[in-house]
């Protein structure tokens, strides 16, 4: 099994005070790849990354990046022909004296696994919309995660239900719970999104561009929601979107990936302030602002990013990347280089190569 | 100089019910929408999904009839309706209004080849010699910065970024006066989204276009627009230079999308004013002014009385009673 | 909700006004009519009739009046619910269809059940293990069903049990029991016939809804909710039963509007082949005969059907899909 | 689908590609006629000496019950005084059986009137060349011709045990064949010269036929399928009301003059029927009516259209054997219904008929034979005796297109049609070789033949013959593809040969004369037809050529409209003239053609004639110019394509080798089915 290098073991000081000594979640070298016809997409390469208990982990990277792969990975739920080949993804049990569980080395179907699902890690993602089934009541489709891991009642199980509506502020919900989806707006389904996923009151959440779908001002709402929670709950919460916006409001730490390798990752502040990787770099420069001066041009990154079957050799930014070590960057896959147990870059600028 | 000039824009969609269907209400898409964009101006359209931009949009380009309004549309000199124009009458001005799309390949034929793509509007028009469209073709793929290779592939083989670039260049074969881009960037990457937009800008300066910018992203508004208008529930709400809007904006609407937006700096800890409730609904827009129910500062006035555009100075016109009195805040500005 | 129920049925009683004008159209747009058929008919199998005859044998059937005088007679009629006399069977109309509308409605149906039972689960286990061995299995044996008529099968089948068993194929019933009324013996006589123009006729469904289900339900299995589903920890199966078979299974509601027709007429062409007394052989021989009344009542009762279809698959849309349901004003 | 594409795989797929291809058909035709399947022309014979009947009578198991139960007469009180008496071909039969068989729905009616063919008043001999008593003891004509008597049998007996006397003729002939409301007009078989002709009661057991004119044609009339000799199964079903008798004393109940017109119109209402004229069509219908006192062998018990027709013995039947059993010896004829015909012949080769001859289709021969010993049948081929089953009726009234008219009109243009046809290839292709090449005109066999040199008359190949007529008549220019062209135009002379799939695969075999004809520079464009559509072009005089069969034309008088443009009803050779000739110049057009002039004067001459010689030599006078002119072309003919293959069950006996198959034979019952039995 391949291991990277980054952070060798899991007990580390951090930075900025998290509140555990050992990560909630830990996740190494986890690879999912899909082989299709066409060839193999390696949609997550190799990539590690640790959630702290009530921290917010943000994963950020463009269309195609895996950040969506990799949250879908740690749950088991990757779609064929997706199939994790190699890694470990280990949690910390809910009583600090046991040890942590591998989760890869449970059988997907297993009950273990499903155990694990909605009760202790759950889910929220984007197209709150197609994220629902449209012929069940919201209702139904909350008590359900309820039964599923729970021995309550179904009265029980519609209380609760309703208890869960009414803290993510779902206005009148006793009546909304008899109501469909497709009746609610998109913030009010995102909130019952929400609601869903708290159901059997997770330890981990991850939310899979939560409000990619939303309005602004709606996206501020739910933002807030996820923020509020996270305090009442303690929760532990992998935050994923391609949202710099998002990620610098929300996110303690940061992972940035790019065709399915974290390129860099690090504390919030240090990864929108003192960037390594020329992608994380470029990235921040080109997106737009809303303090910029009006009609300013913006700084680009060149070419685009390649099809999942064309990956580049070596360092799959090396032809975008305006620092790029020919005969170097396009041959060898850059090794992921630990600046502090915190903070890792994979950049051939860094570390022993440089 | 005003190319377009909007005023009193209607548009309703009857509401039916019962046996035999009678109209029972409209959905006031758009509700009385007034602004001109001056030529070789960016003018952007903002607002939430369902507030009526897109149908703002739809109309001037006539995809859809207004219910009511003028669209004038000055073209060497002479003003026109183009709202009282049938199709045959429209013909004239389809090549001087050119529109791009979210996605311009989900309306092309993807058996196309991309030369005939972009030459297709030239071949209606009237260009029928061939070796004279590849030649026009060539310059606009330059124009948009693709290689010229590019001509004889297939639209699948493009990523998004490119594709725009096609669907730019078919929006300029003809020379038009006004672009209408709809959520031109939306789609797009990050990275690939900062490309596309500096086109547009370096476009407008080569070829002094005029836009008329829709979009919900007030970032990307920022860097492109000369003049912003904010639409609420099918109602102009604001309207001002960007500067003005952004840094001094005087409806609390705009004060509160604008502090929504979230800002990629972790150390800008900007208080985010959030809304309560939901939009109005267009079909049963809520009395008085249509943002009263979710407004910090409603008094009883707006609850009775829906405010009147005013200007104050400077074209920056405000829907609320109580613009002159509300301290409101704009984003900062970058150092 | 209820007025959007009285909008449709409204629509629909105007509907079948309109398809029995045109019923009546369509079987008089053929030249020639039913006394003419009948004298092609009969010199063609070595009989006459002459002029005389004809002649007669057209005012016998009022043959002789202007077309919108004969289709208001027989509309005055179909209104009281007599829907005039065969002319080729000297019976009531009413009567001649009766006697096999049940008998295709039976086969029809024991065709839709088999075609349904065979084709949902086959087709869920396709789209569920998309690539497997079987699910390749599947789809060469649904494209050979789909690409080959079943009248062709039909025959093929009836053929070989013909040269291997001696057996004969046809119809629904031995002949000993041809004769006999109802009773318990002659329904196990039908029961035992039944299996084989069932599995013959629903072959060809097979195949189509093998490819729509699993298509549809590829379709569904890509759709966030289901990673939703999984992601509440829910077992694989559950997944999949409760929430896209279930959405993949709503386009077929949709279908019962074109279900209905075949109900009563089952399929012309495997009944001529099996020689099955079901409707559908007994139009084409009307409207080749231009036996005028029975074959207008059968093509007014295939578009009241579909009529009536159109209007339960919007009743059964309405229940099965809460979207429509709260859409509907 | 189309149906034909249907039956045409089907077809294909049962009997293979092989039949169809003219090589190896030519194979099992030489061992076909040597394999016995062509026999000799046999059946019943009829013992007319009263001193050689017998005199004690047997009667079915059945009946003898009934009669124990005292639920019906003694036998010999059943059988007329005078019955039919018949020898059995080979022997004495058993009673009992059931006659399995298929038919095709109420369209098919004949299939059970035929069986039934018996209550005829005269009929014709298993060789179907020479008239016989049947429902009539004996006959006489007068010498001027004007009167003919038929003396009926004493004693003989409805169905229902009522006595069959001169007053059904009478009956018919006042209350039924001269009300309007029934039958709208006199029928010529009635009326010759024009002037109607009527029914007189001599005795209880004689009945005059007299008419102005002399009608030496009328005992042929009343032997043949015509509308006054075809007897009651046939003539007073389906609409029709003609025959010679009916019975009185159960149908006058129906009709107004019995009662009062309200009175009967009150009845049809309660029964269902719009008036008393649709009741009394439907109750005088054998096929229908199972209450219908009839005379046939057997009698409807289970009507038409049910999905079975079952017909069962009349106890009644005043035929016996040669032993004095009354017939018929087979209980029940059950027709069961079939889907399609294609249906009919899948079951006969499945065993699953006693005897079929009907919808058989010569095509699946191979199959058939094969499947003999499988399905427990023999098979026989019997040939008809008309001259061209597959006949291109020439239109001589077309006038539509001037420049087609001129030539289809011209006899030298029409014999090169006919010497361009190579009947061999349709033959070997079609008839399986079985049939016999030749022209329209009937076999030598018929007495109205004109000889054997007529068969062939301009109707072999002669492609240089033809060539050298077309080139003769001044057609000598050629197109670029070397068709000859219009000479009006230039363009390509076009002939429309109009097809419709019927009896034989009418549109193919067009198709490979049309290829045929491309050796003489003649395009043919076949327009394959849906039979209505046809038959109403024919109608309106708006064909060129038409493919029909010649069948009936064996016997010219009986059945001639097949043969020449009499009548309207299908005038394939001159809709125009028909019509004229119909309306006794009241309508259409004459023809100016001298020979077609006098081919009518010929034929109209015959009923004066009193010998029966003589009206053969007018026949084959007729048949001459016919040939001679080539206004039908034939082809093949003689063959056992319609009705002439029969699949008979080896459980059967009595069975003649060959049986008559001509429209006057009314196959199969001049073979008497009423003779067959059950051997086991």
């Amino acid at each position: 099994m391949p291991q990277t290098p980054m952070v060798d073991h899991p007990d580390h000081e951090a930075g900025r005070s998290p509140s555990a000594t050992s990560p909630l979640l830990s996740v190494r070298g986890l690879k999912t790849y899909f082989k299709l016809d066409e060839g193999i997409v390696r949609a997550v390469d190799g990539v590690s990354f640790d959630l702290f208990a009530g921290r917010t982990l943000g994963i950020v990277g463009e269309s195609g990046c895996g950040k969506s792969i990799s949250a879908r990975s740690i749950l088991g739920i990757v779609d064929r022909p997706g199939k994790i080949e190699g890694g470990e993804i280990w949690l910390q049990q809910e009583s600090e004296d046991s040890p942590a569980i591998d989760l890869l080395q449970l059988p997907h179907e297993g009950a273990e696994m499903r155990a694990i699902r909605g009760k202790e890690i759950a889910l929220v993602f984007q197209e709150p919309m197609a994220s629902f089934s449209h012929y069940y009541t919201i209702g139904n489709q909350i008590m359900e995660a309820i039964l599923l891991h729970s021995t309550a009642s179904d009265a029980a199980a519609r209380a609760r239900a309703i208890e869960l509506l009414g803290m993510v502020g779902v206005p009148n919900p006793e009546r909304r719970v008899d109501e469909y989806p497709f009746q609610l707006s998109g913030g009010l389904r995102q909130r019952v999104m929400m609601a869903m996923a708290l159901a059997c009151d997770p330890r981990i959440l991850i939310a899979d561009e939560p409000t990619t779908a939303l309005d602004v001002t709606t996206q501020a709402q739910v933002l807030n929601l996820l923020q509020r929670i996270q305090k009442e709950r303690g929760l532990s919460v992998i935050l994923i979107t391609h949202d710099m916006g998002v990620v610098a409001e929300m996110a303690d730490d940061v992972v940035v990936m790019y065709l399915g390798r974290a390129v860099e990752k690090g504390p919030v502040d240090e990864i929108f302030h003192d960037p390594k990787h020329p992608y994380t770099q470029a990235l921040l420069r080109s997106i737009p602002s809303i303090m910029a001066k009006p009609r300013t041009k913006l700084a680009t990154i060149e070419g685009s990013i390649p099809h999942p079957f064309a990956r580049p050799s070596g360092c799959p930014f090396h032809p975008r990347c305006p620092d790029a070590i020919k005969g170097l960057c396009d041959v060898t896959e850059p090794p992921t280089h630990a600046l502090r147990p915190d903070r890792a870059v994979s950049c051939f600028l860094y570390g022993d190569a440089s | 100089m005003t190319l377009l000039e909007v005023k009193g824009l209607k548009k309703y969609f009857p509401i039916r019910k019962g046996l035999l269907r009678k109209v029972v209400g409209h959905v006031k898409a758009v509700d009385d929408v007034s602004f001109s964009v001056k030529r070789g101006e960016t003018l952007a359209l903002v607002g939430e999904s369902g507030c009526g931009k897109t149908t703002v949009s739809r109309c001037i380009m006539r995809a859809l009839d207004p219910s009511a309004g003028e669209v004038n549309f000055t073209l060497d000199g002479r003003t026109t309706d183009l709202a009282t124009l049938d199709g045959k009458g429209l013909k004239p001005f389809r090549r001087h209004l050119q529109m791009v799309f979210q996605d311009p390949f989900s309306s092309l034929n993807p058996r196309m080849m991309v030369g005939d793509l972009i030459g297709e509007p030239l071949l209606i028009n009237g260009m029928s010699d061939a070796a004279e469209r590849r030649k026009r073709v060539r310059e606009l793929l330059d124009v948009v910065q693709l290689p010229v290779e590019y001509m004889n592939r297939f639209p699948h083989a493009f990523s998004g970024g490119q594709r725009q670039r096609i669907g730019i260049a078919r929006a300029l074969a003809l020379n038009p006066s006004l672009i209408v881009a709809d959520e031109p960037v939306s789609a797009l990457d990050v990275s690939v989204q900062a490309q596309i937009i500096n086109l547009l800008l370096d476009l407008q300066d080569q070829l002094g276009l005029t836009y008329l910018f829709v979009a919900h992203d007030l970032s990307v508004v920022k860097h492109v627009s000369d003049r912003v208008a904010v639409m609420y529930v099918g109602q102009l709400v604001e309207i001002a230079s960007t500067e003005d809007l952004f840094h001094r904006p005087k409806h609390p609407y705009t004060e509160a999308l604008l502090s929504a937006v979230p800002k990629p700096d972790p150390r800008a800890k900007t208080e985010r004013i959030i809304l309560q409730r939901e939009v109005a609904d267009a079909a049963n827009p809520p009395s008085g002014c249509a943002f009263h129910p979710r407004c910090a500062h409603a008094t009883d006035l707006c609850k009775q009385q829906r405010p009147a555009l005013v200007d104050l100075g400077q074209g920056h016109q405000v829907r609320c009673h109580h613009a002159h009195e509300l301290d409101l805040k704009g984003v900062g500005s970058l150092a | 909700m209820l007025a959007y129920i009285a909008r449709r049925a409204v629509l629909a009683i105007l509907t079948m006004a309109a398809i029995s004008v045109f019923a009546f159209i369509i079987i008089q747009l053929p030249p020639g009519d039913f006394v003419d058929a009948y004298i092609a008919n009969l010199s063609a199998s070595g009989s006459s009739v002459s002029m005389e005859e004809a002649k007669s044998l057209r005012a016998l059937y009022g043959l002789d009046q202007p077309i919108y005088v004969q289709y208001m007679k027989w509309m005055s009629r179909v209104l009281v619910g007599d829907f005039g006399e065969s002319m080729e069977w000297h019976r009531p109309v009413a009567e001649v269809i009766g006697d096999r509308l049940w008998l295709t409605i039976v086969l029809s149906l024991s065709a839709l059940l088999l075609t349904w039972g065979i084709a949902l689960p086959i087709g869920i286990y396709s789209a569920v293990r998309q690539y497997s061995a079987l699910d390749y299995l599947f789809t060469s044996i649904s494209f050979i069903g789909l690409a080959v008529p079943n009248f062709l099968l039909a025959l093929v089948i009836m053929y070989f049990s013909f040269v291997l068993f001696g057996a004969n194929v046809g119809g629904l019933f031995s002949s000993e029991f041809d004769l006999a009324p109802w009773s318990v013996a002659k329904v196990w006589d039908l029961v035992k016939h039944l299996p084989l123009p069932a599995v013959i006729l629903a072959l060809a469904g097979t195949a189509q809804l093998i490819r729509i289900m699993r298509a549809n339900l590829l379709d569904e299995l890509r759709k966030p909710y289901v990673v939703t589903a999984r992601a509440k920890g829910m077992p694989e199966a559950r997944v999949i039963w409760k929430y896209p078979v279930r959405a993949a299974l709503n386009p077929f509601a949709s279908t019962i509007a074109y279900l209905f027709p075949y109900l009563v007429s089952g399929s012309i062409i495997i009944s001529l082949v099996l020689s099955l007394p079901t409707v559908g052989p007994l139009l084409l021989k009307a409207l080749i005969a231009q036996d005028m009344f029975l074959a207008g009542t059968i093509v007014l009762l295939l578009g009241v059907m579909t009529v009536i279809g159109t209007f339960i698959s919007d009743l059964v849309l309405m229940w099965v899909d809460p979207r429509i349901r709260f859409q509907m004003d | 689908m189309k149906k034909s594409v249907l039956l045409g795989i089907c077809a294909s797929l049962l009997v293979g590609v092989s039949a169809f291809t003219p090589v190896q058909a030519q194979q099992p035709s030489a061992n076909l006629m040597a394999s016995g399947l062509v026999g000799k022309l046999e059946g019943p014979e009829l013992i007319l000496d009263a001193s050689k009947w017998p005199k004690t009578f047997g009667e079915a198991p059945e009946l003898a019950e009934l009669v124990k139960a005292g639920k019906l007469p003694p036998v010999k009180d059943r059988i007329p005084a005078e019955p039919l008496v018949m020898k059995p071909l080979s022997e004495v039969g058993k009673y009992g059986g059931t006659w399995r068989r298929g038919f095709l729905g109420p369209g098919d009616w004949e299939n059970g009137n035929r069986l039934n063919a018996s209550d005829k008043l005269l009929f014709w001999d298993p060789t179907g060349t020479k008239i016989v008593p049947s429902v009539a003891k004996s006959w006489e004509q007068s010498a001027d011709g004007k009167v003919i008597r038929v003396n009926l049998r004493k004693g003989m007996k409805w169905s229902d045990g009522a006595p069959f006397t001169a007053d059904d003729f009478v009956f018919w002939f006042e209350d039924l064949y001269s009300n309007k409301d029934i039958v709208s007009a006199p029928i010529a078989d009635m009326s010759p010269g024009g002037k109607p002709g009527k029914v007189v009661k001599v005795d209880e057991n004689t009945v005059e036929f007299q008419f102005e004119n002399p009608h030496f044609l009328f005992v042929d009339f009343l032997a043949g399928d015509t509308l006054i000799g075809g007897g009651q199964s046939v003539r007073q079903s389906q609409g029709t009301t003609y025959g010679a008798y009916a019975p009185k004393h159960y149908l006058k109940q129906f009709l107004p003059k019995y009662s009062s017109e309200a009175q009967v119109n009150e009845k049809a209402k309660a029964e269902g029927f719009e008036n008393w004229v649709k009741m009394l069509h439907f109750k005088k219908d054998w096929s229908f009516n199972t209450e219908l006192p009839t005379l046939g062998p057997w009698k409807t018990t289970r009507p038409i259209n049910t999905p079975t027709w079952v017909l069962e013995r009349n106890p009644y039947y005043w035929a016996v054997d040669s032993a004095g059993n009354q017939l018929p010896y087979i209980d029940k004829v059950v027709l069961t219904l079939a889907e399609d015909s294609e249906v009919i012949n899948l079951r006969a080769i499945g065993g699953n008929y006693d005897m079929q001859e009907r919808h058989i289709s010569l095509s699946k021969l191979p199959v058939i034979l094969e499947n003999q010993q499988k399905g427990g049948y023999k098979v026989h081929l019997d040939l008809a005796l008309h001259g061209s089953d597959t006949t291109l009726f020439i239109n001589q009234s077309f006038k539509a297109d001037p420049e087609v008219a001129k030539w289809l009109t011209n006899a030298d243009f029409r014999r090169a049609l006919s010497m361009g046809i190579d009947r061999n290839q349709l033959n070997d292709t079609f008839w399986l070789g079985i049939g016999t090449p030749g022209s329209v005109a009937p076999s030598v066999q018929m007495p109205q033949s004109p000889g054997k040199e007529y068969r062939d008359k301009y109707s072999t190949l002669d492609i240089a013959k033809a060539n050298q007529l077309l080139d003769g008549i001044g057609l000598t220019k050629k197109d670029a593809e070397g068709y000859r062209v219009r000479t009006d135009n230039g363009e390509r002379l076009r002939i429309q040969v109009q097809a419709v799939k019927a009896l034989l695969p009418w549109p193919q075999q067009a198709e490979m004369i049309g290829e045929q004809w491309r050796k003489i520079g003649i395009q043919a464009d076949v327009r394959e037809m849906e039979r209505t559509l046809a038959t109403t072009r024919t109608r309106n005089n708006e064909h060129q050529i038409m493919v029909w069969t010649n069948g009936g034309t064996e016997l010219l008088y009986l059945f001639p409209r097949h043969a020449i443009p009499v009548d309207p009803t299908e005038a394939y050779m001159a809709p125009e003239f028909a019509t004229w000739y119909a309306s006794n110049g009241a309508q259409g057009r004459a023809p100016t053609d001298p020979q077609m002039l006098k081919i009518y004067d010929l034929f109209k001459s015959a009923s004066g004639q009193r010998e029966a010689g003589d009206r053969d030599k007018t026949a084959q006078e007729i048949w001459k110019i016919l040939v001679d002119q080539q206004y039908a072309i034939g082809t093949v003919g003689e063959s056992p394509a319609q009705f002439g293959v029969r699949i008979v069950s080896t459980k059967l006996g009595n069975i003649p080798a060959r049986a008559c198959i001509a429209q006057h034979c009314r196959t199969p019952s001049s073979s008497h089915a009423e003779t067959w039995y059950f051997k086991q």
